[in-house]
């Protein structure tokens, strides 16, 4: 069987994350910059899968794991947040919070 | 040990009277004053004597060790020690017999002053720093005097402090005197940086003893000596009112009359020429400077003369004959005729007191009107003081058998042959006595003849303190002439060259003699009107006027020295002082702050608390980094 | 490998005797749960945190004179983690006290706040102790997520939400950039332990060499995130003004120390300087946040937000250490880095300390529930000197510490700084240092000005019931005074251990 | 051992003042005073009785301090300090007299202000330790800003700031160059030392060294201060209280022209000599720049401010002439100027007790109220354009006659500062007390009195019998 050269991986997972962050900072609903984010982190795990193969490691999936749950622990805060953010503003237009400044 | 304590007399009065000031009556205070004075003049009178009859040719003493100066030359010592030889002898019976007589003068004449008692301590200090001047042994206790004299007569002039004028005037005369002050400052460090001596004796001797020697001055030495001249000069001139620092001395007037008498005529303004005399050594062997000052001389001579031509305030009149005197004398320092200009420096302190004080009565009776326009007739009038007036003018002018005749011929009769003077500073000394004469008798016409031009009735003082002081005077102007001075061992004349046997011209001194009187005769036809009295003519009484004329005008207002200096000098400065009162060095320091408040603006801008911003903030600075890691 | 990492560590009891404090966390908090489920109370839960993390300090102390012993491939414990943890521990028992004044005043029970300090605490522990980019790994999120939780916690605010969200989005960006970096470098590498050399093939083969450097700096930049230095600081100033004052401080603290910790370790260890264009970078860096740290703190009249600006300045100066530190001189670098974020932990304390006094203050009882002062301006110090001269010490002192003016602990730090740069030769840095604190000055002095203002608006006065906050400032005092004058004191607990 | 105590006798007054003050109203400042009394006579006891002689310096005590750095605290005494801090007595003296009716709220705080300054700068005049030189160097200022931004006037809080920040920018730099002659040191020698007579020892390159002494010059040049970075001052001056003028004027400037002497020249020779060109150019603009600018002014306080520039000036041109007269010169009008300085503050200040005004438009004619005030702003006024017979004449002849044997050209413009002297000496007295009586005021009380008769005998002895200083040597 043909392995995937690294670089192609790695440019994957760079190609991805872009995407994921440019989803974050164009997004303006709360909901979708928590998916992209989860975009980001799983262009991460792509890039560690990739590198561990690459090495013939396990290093690379017990990362991608431990990556997994960080994301389900992000995301669980980050709801909670959300729905706290629906109750206090009736929306989920990130540009509402820029009351702190200067 | 008597010279020693001789400036104390008055120091101990002026700091009775200082502290007591206003608890004094002013019986005690005069006689403190005055007493102190009167024991100035005896001790004088005895150092004097002392001085006569002694084998030395100068007393020396030692007060105490001020500081001493280390230089490759060696150690200067610079005591608080007086040095008392012919020449200071003659200065301080100036000072102090002259003095004695003024304080006399001054007792009565300011009676009635509510700060009598700080007025009599001031003068007791002026005399006090001028005996030190005067004794001084080294040149930086002579500056010290020096300083002190400057600073009185600043206190003087603007003892009546609640005019503005007089403020100002004493404000000027201050810092005119002070420019002169700081070249011959420097002139001090110059001489020790190149001699490394600051007490006169040594200096005269060590340049006597190098220039007298075959070996004769290096170069650098013979430049030292120039620019040293050079720089004292500057600071006689700045004292004695000489050209181009004259304009403080007309405004100096703005004091009482005692003091014009006592610091701007008979003593102060000398201190200039006694300097020169002092230092003759120095400016022996600088013939070029001599030369200047000389020609100083007479352009002031002139100047002030034809200034004074136009004068209506009596007291500005004799300002300028002042100024003249003294350029008579700076004339005869400069042509090496030493002991004719201290001869004239004594003489003129005589007759030119004799007059202000005078003046001062007359303006006294005439309730301090000071304009001779308004005055006229008071021949008949005020007898006494019209005729010591008189023989004050007639001194002035020098007319035969006066001591203005005495020291003024000695002055005139040495020009033409002096290597430094010349017949053409001769001119110069002849011009001037004819402005003199001129002058003396316009003011006296004005003054004295003529019809009345004054309402108010006269209030005759008869005090006999002040008519006593002025009867002495009388004297001494009259026959000052004929006390011979004896200044063989004071001053040291070049060697080598000897008389050159140019036999001056014969009508020389026909013409000197006849000058005064040729002057005369002009005025008394030239003021015709205003000499006769014109009630006689016609009922009317034509009303005198100050000639209009704009050259008049330019002369009274001292030849414009005034507002070319103001133009020069004063406005820039204040004009700069003006327009950097911010001081722009603090502006730009101040200005960074600025620069960085603007960036805070800027940076205060960025940070707008919108998340999306944030991010796209952290993308970017990732991307920038990113950037400059891979260039 | 992980695995076999397992395998062969036999967990015998020097092992645990070296990681025992972060245990005493670990168990604590399981412990703490168990307590929740047996009884809901505050002081009871707030008593048992207080308790774990003493003892945890108390098994700290003996570590801080140990040589270096790797537990595992991901833990590596040294002389200077054990400090670091215990400045850790100290600052979060100050914090646990304030955050326990600021708690009890609400009438439901917060047992979840506390759990959530040791969370943090916890993987503070981890951090400052790793040793592996995985452990690392673990104990940043740990680190972030809880304190987003905290940040987050206190709902009446306004600002919670905002702030929390915030924090957490950036904070997650920040942590994938990092995870990024972290897995380019793997990638290249093929080794995720500190200590692993880094083959020299990478550098013939272009293309990887690439993503190793980009993956550094991701990886540098994700920490930078953390640590607020600029041009990643943005989030600082908000996040501090919105989140409640204790958990403010924690993030000013705890996250700094260990954060810093594990960036010089991680340096250090794979010494990344060789690679020019990381000094470069890192020099970048630290002459961004020097400047505009303190330019931006300028004019500043919340509190919060101006510590947070200086913040962003202090750890520009920090930097300096890690751009200058060469190999021989590893043990002084380790020193001057400890003992500036000492003097800075002291410093923050304080100031923090005093600042929730007033808002505890300040803040009106309305009826039952309590109505919290949420913003808290320069102007609420004004004559604060004369009406309670212990509280405006502290906050001098601790102010001219930041400033580093002599008497203070923070000037010792500044030397330590400044020695380093002039060892190293790098004045352009010492000329930005000095710039930088020159404006630094501009916004800490007025801080001690309007402390010594006549007029007193706030009601603030002191008041006696609170006996643990006197002692607690007065012991502040004392430290900083005596640490600022005697630094010796501090750096003998810094000793060196032979890498 | 007696200077530590001595210090810290001090400080301690300074927090029992404090506390006392809250106690018993005006009870700080003659606790002050007494305790200043005291301690300046056992400073003098000490020095007399103390059996080696002062021409060079005595180390008196040495002990370690930091040993990660091997800082030691250690001080030592010579000539030039001891008369510097008998100067300090005498104006902390004059500085709790002036303020004893001045400074009505939060007296105690203020003296213990006051008196941790005092300390400070002893301090400062003690040290041989470099970095015990710097600590005490800062810790002076604390106090002094807080004297400054507390009981300042109007615009008090700006002219701290700028006051702490100029100096403290400078500082750092010389702290630079501290730490860099002491790891110099370490290369040198193998052992990190921060000793001052270690570093005399040390010999250095040229090219390290002016880049040194450079630090040094500037932080000192700073305080003493000289243009372009004099700008602190006048601020400084015009709004702190009248003894904080005092103090800065009559010993904090001191303090930067002692360092200029013992850590510029002394410690690095060649390096200054090459620099002196420069340094004594600034010196001479700021002769002359400081009288224009003194002339300009309509503040009382600022006036007097800027001529302390343009006195410092002389010191600066004094001490970069590299000459013994100079050298003496530069004490002389470091002493001088100390006491007239704070005389005329102290005047500025009695006046602004009297008018609530330092604006020179506001005053005038004063002197047929107030004769002896007159009298004694005149003598003052006198001092501070060099009237011969009091210090600052000798000072200044001194410094010029040992400056123009060395470069005539420097001596020549400074003496031009003489003129502008006079004419600022002449606005300052005649606009205040000449002219017409603007509003009557009341003569000096017995305190004032005490205060400016004292400063004015020390003038004028220190002027007519100047073998008092000049007797010593002051280790050139």
């Amino acid at each position: 069987m043909t392995t995937i050269p690294l670089f192609h991986v790695l440019v994957l997972s760079s190609l991805l994350f872009a995407i994921g962050f440019i989803g974050v900072v164009a997004r303006k609903n709360t909901l979708f910059i928590l998916m992209s984010l989860e975009v980001m982190l799983n262009a991460v795990g792509v890039a560690f899968i990739g590198a561990g193969s690459a090495w013939q490691q396990a290093d690379g999936q017990v990362m991608f794991i431990l990556i997994l749950t960080l994301a389900a622990a992000e995301v669980a805060v980050g709801l909670a947040l959300l729905i706290r953010m629906q109750k206090k503003y009736r929306s989920l237009d990130i540009d509402l919070l820029n009351e702190m400044r200067g | 040990m008597l010279l020693a304590s001789l400036p104390f007399y008055p120091l101990v009065s002026f700091l009775l009277l200082i502290l007591f000031a206003k608890r004094l009556s002013w019986r005690l205070a005069s006689a403190i004053s005055v007493g102190a004075m009167a024991l100035t003049a005896l001790v004088c009178g005895l150092l004097v004597f002392e001085l006569s009859n002694s084998s030395s040719h100068f007393i020396n003493v030692d007060l105490w060790h001020w500081f001493s100066l280390s230089s490759q030359q060696g150690m200067a010592e610079v005591n608080v020690s007086f040095y008392l030889d012919g020449l200071s002898a003659v200065m301080i019976s100036v000072v102090s017999g002259v003095g004695f007589l003024i304080h006399l003068f001054a007792a009565a004449y300011m009676k009635g002053d509510a700060n009598f008692s700080r007025f009599m301590a001031y003068m007791n200090l002026f005399i006090v720093a001028m005996l030190i001047l005067v004794l001084a042994d080294n040149l930086v206790l002579l500056y010290l005097g020096w300083e002190g004299v400057g600073l009185c007569s600043f206190l003087l002039i603007g003892f009546w402090y609640q005019e503005q004028a007089n403020v100002l005037a004493a404000r000027k005369a201050f810092i005119v005197t002070r420019i002169g002050d700081t070249s011959m400052a420097i002139g001090l460090f110059w001489l020790f940086s190149s001699f490394g001596q600051l007490n006169i004796t040594a200096v005269s001797e060590l340049i006597q003893g190098v220039g007298g020697s075959e070996i004769g001055f290096s170069l650098q030495e013979s430049t030292d000596i120039y620019w040293i001249a050079l720089l004292l000069l500057g600071g006689a001139v700045g004292k004695s009112a000489q050209l181009p620092l004259q304009t403080w001395l007309p405004d100096a007037m703005a004091g009482p009359t005692p003091v014009s008498a006592l610091i701007h005529a008979a003593t102060m303004v000398t201190a200039g020429v006694y300097l020169i005399a002092r230092m003759h050594s120095v400016f022996l062997f600088a013939p070029e400077v001599m030369n200047y000052v000389a020609w100083l001389g007479a352009i002031t001579l002139l100047l002030a003369g034809l200034a004074a031509l136009a004068q209506t305030d009596i007291k500005r009149v004799l300002a300028y004959s002042t100024m003249s005197q003294i350029g008579y004398m700076m004339l005869a320092l400069g042509a090496g005729a030493w002991s004719a200009g201290v001869f004239h420096l004594m003489t003129h302190a005589f007759f030119k007191a004799l007059l202000f004080l005078t003046a001062g009565a007359v303006i006294l009776a005439l309730h301090h009107q000071q304009n001779i326009f308004k005055m006229g007739g008071l021949l008949k009038r005020l007898p006494f003081e019209s005729a010591l007036f008189v023989v004050g003018l007639i001194c002035l002018m020098a007319l035969p058998g006066t001591s203005g005749f005495f020291s003024k011929e000695a002055i005139i009769a040495e020009l033409w042959l002096s290597t430094t003077a010349g017949p053409a500073l001769w001119w110069c000394a002849i011009v001037g006595a004819l402005l003199t004469s001129i002058y003396s008798c316009r003011l006296f016409f004005l003054a004295f003849l003529g019809n009345e031009r004054f309402s108010e009735e006269l209030h005759i003082e008869k005090a006999s303190l002040m008519r006593s002081a002025l009867l002495i005077l009388a004297l001494l102007s009259l026959f000052g002439g004929l006390i011979s001075l004896d200044f063989s061992e004071v001053f040291f004349k070049i060697k080598a060259e000897e008389l050159i046997s140019v036999n001056e011209p014969l009508w020389l001194h026909t013409i000197a003699i006849a000058t005064p009187f040729v002057g005369i005769l002009f005025s008394w036809f030239y003021f015709k009107n205003y000499r006769v009295d014109s009630n006689l003519e016609d009922g009317i009484k034509t009303n005198l006027t100050a000639s209009k004329h704009r050259f008049a005008i330019f002369c009274r207002n001292g030849l414009g020295f005034d507002s070319l200096y103001d133009a020069l000098l004063i406005k820039p400065y204040q004009l700069l002082a003006k327009l950097n009162r911010r001081d722009f060095i603090d502006q730009a320091m101040m200005s960074t702050a600025w620069y960085v408040g603007l960036w805070h603006d800027v940076m205060t801008m960025i940070q707008n608390g919108s998340l999306r911003w944030y991010l796209a903030a952290f993308g970017l600075a990732i991307m920038a980094l990113v950037g400059v890691s891979i260039l | 490998m992980l695995t076999t990492a397992h395998s062969q560590a036999s967990l015998n009891i020097d092992i645990i005797s070296v990681i025992l404090p972060q245990l005493i966390i670990a168990f604590g908090i399981a412990l703490a749960l168990l307590l929740v489920a047996w009884k809901r109370s505050q002081r009871t839960i707030a008593l048992f945190t207080g308790a774990v993390m003493l003892i945890a300090l108390a098994a700290n102390f003996s570590l801080l004179t140990i040589q270096p012993t790797a537990v595992t491939q991901l833990l590596k414990v040294d002389s200077y983690s054990a400090f670091a943890f215990s400045l850790v521990l100290i600052s979060a028992l100050v914090s646990l006290h304030m955050s326990h004044q600021f708690l009890k005043a609400h009438i439901e029970v917060h047992d979840e706040y506390y759990l959530l300090l040791m969370l943090l605490v916890l993987g503070a522990g981890i951090l400052v102790t790793s040793n592996h980019f995985a452990s690392l790994f673990l104990g940043f999120e740990l680190l972030s997520i809880s304190l987003v939780g905290l940040v987050g916690y206190h709902r009446e605010s306004n600002f919670s939400v905002e702030s929390g969200f915030k924090y957490l989005v950036l904070s997650a960006t920040a942590s994938s950039f990092m995870l990024l970096g972290i897995a380019f470098i793997y990638s290249v590498t093929g080794n995720m332990s500190f200590d692993a050399n880094v083959p020299n093939e990478i550098y013939h083969q272009q293309n990887l060499r690439l993503f190793f450097e980009v993956g550094i700096l991701l990886f540098i930049s994700g920490i930078a995130f953390k640590l607020s230095i600029a041009p990643f600081h943005f989030w600082t100033p908000d996040v501090y003004q919105g989140a409640p004052t204790p958990v403010t401080l924690l993030m000013a603290t705890i996250s700094k120390v260990a954060m810093f910790v594990v960036l010089v370790k991680c340096v250090v260890a794979q010494n990344y300087l060789l690679y020019d264009n990381v000094q470069l970078l890192l020099m970048i860096l630290a002459v961004a946040s020097m400047l505009m740290g303190n330019i931006l703190a300028l004019k500043q009249q919340n509190l919060k937000r101006l510590i947070g600006y200086s913040s962003i300045a202090h750890m520009g100066y920090l930097l300096i250490v890690v751009i200058v530190l060469s190999g021989e001189s590893l043990s002084f670098t380790w020193q001057s880095v400890l003992f500036y974020l000492s003097a800075y932990v002291v410093a923050n304390l304080s100031i923090f300390m005093v600042m929730a006094a007033i808002q505890s203050q300040c803040s009106s009882k309305v009826g039952q529930l309590l109505h919290y002062k949420e913003e808290l301006l320069l102007s609420d110090l004004r004559g604060l000197f004369w009406r309670i001269p212990s509280h405006a010490l502290l906050v001098i002192l601790a102010v001219l510490s930041l400033a580093g003016i002599p008497l203070t602990m923070g000037f010792i730090g500044k030397f330590y700084i400044l020695s380093q740069a002039t060892i190293a030769h790098a004045w352009w840095l010492i000329v930005t240092l000095v710039i930088g604190s020159g404006i630094g000055l501009a916004y800490y002095l007025p801080i001690i000005f309007t402390l010594f203002e006549k007029e007193d608006c706030t009601e603030f006065k002191a008041n006696k019931r609170a006996i643990i906050e006197h002692v607690l400032v007065y012991s502040f005092i004392i430290i900083g005074l005596v640490l600022g004058i005697f630094p010796d004191v501090v750096s003998q607990f810094i000793v060196s251990n032979p890498m | 051992m007696t200077l530590t105590f001595i210090m810290l006798v001090l400080l301690f007054t300074g927090a029992l003042a404090w506390f006392s003050e809250n106690r018993w109203q005006g009870s700080a400042k003659w606790l002050a005073l007494i305790v200043l009394a005291l301690l300046a006579t056992v400073f003098t006891i000490f020095v007399i009785s103390y059996d080696q002689p002062f021409e060079n310096l005595q180390v008196l005590t040495r002990v370690s301090w930091i040993q990660t750095f091997n800082i030691e605290y250690s001080i030592a005494l010579d000539q030039l300090s001891i008369v510097l801090i008998t100067l300090t007595w005498l104006l902390a003296i004059i500085c709790v007299l002036v303020s004893w009716q001045e400074i009505k709220q939060k007296a105690g705080f203020y003296y213990f202000n006051l008196l941790a300054t005092i300390a400070g700068i002893i301090g400062v005049f003690v040290a041989v330790d470099m970095f015990l030189f710097f600590f005490f160097w800062e810790v002076m200022l604390l106090p002094m800003t807080a004297i400054i931004a507390i009981w300042g006037h109007e615009k008090r809080h700006f002219a701290a700031l700028k006051f702490f920040i100029f100096t403290q920018v400078s500082s750092l730099l010389m702290l630079v160059a501290i730490i860099a002659t002491g790891y110099f040191h370490l290369l040198a020698t193998g052992e990190l030392s921060f000793h001052y007579l270690d570093w005399l020892a040390l010999d250095m390159p040229l090219s390290l060294t002016q880049y040194l002494m450079l630090g040094f010059f500037i932080a000192f040049a700073v305080k003493l201060p000289s243009v372009p970075v004099h700008s602190w001052l006048p601020d400084a001056h015009t709004q702190a209280p009248t003894a904080g003028s005092v103090l800065l004027a009559g010993v904090l400037l001191k303090t930067g022209a002692y360092g200029l002497i013992r850590f510029v020249i002394f410690l690095f020779p060649q390096a200054s000599m090459q620099f002196a060109p420069i340094a004594a150019t600034l010196a001479v603009i700021s002769i002359v720049y400081g009288a224009k600018m003194a002339f300009a002014q309509q503040d009382f306080k600022r006036l007097v401010a800027y001529s302390s520039i343009s006195h410092m000036g002389f010191v600066m041109l004094a001490l970069f002439a590299f000459n013994s007269i100079a050298f003496q010169g530069a004490i002389i009008t470091m002493i001088a100027h100390g006491l007239s300085s704070a005389a005329l503050f102290s005047m500025a200040g009695m006046i602004y007790l009297r008018i609530h005004s330092r604006n020179l438009t506001d005053m005038g004619g004063f002197w047929q109220s107030a004769p002896r005030m007159g009298g004694f702003a005149l003598a003052f006024a006198g001092a501070a354009f060099g009237l011969p017979g009091l210090a600052n004449f000798i000072g200044e002849f001194f410094s010029l006659v040992g400056v123009f044997q060395v470069m005539p050209t420097f001596a020549i413009i400074a003496a031009l500062g003489l003129i502008g002297s006079a004419i600022y000496g002449m606005v300052l007295f005649q606009s205040s007390f000449q002219g017409t009586a603007k509003q009557e005021i009341l003569d000096l009380s017995h305190r004032e009195l005490l205060i400016c008769s004292s400063l004015f005998l020390m003038l004028l002895v220190i002027g007519l019998y100047p073998n008092l200083l000049l007797n010593f040597s002051f280790g050139v």
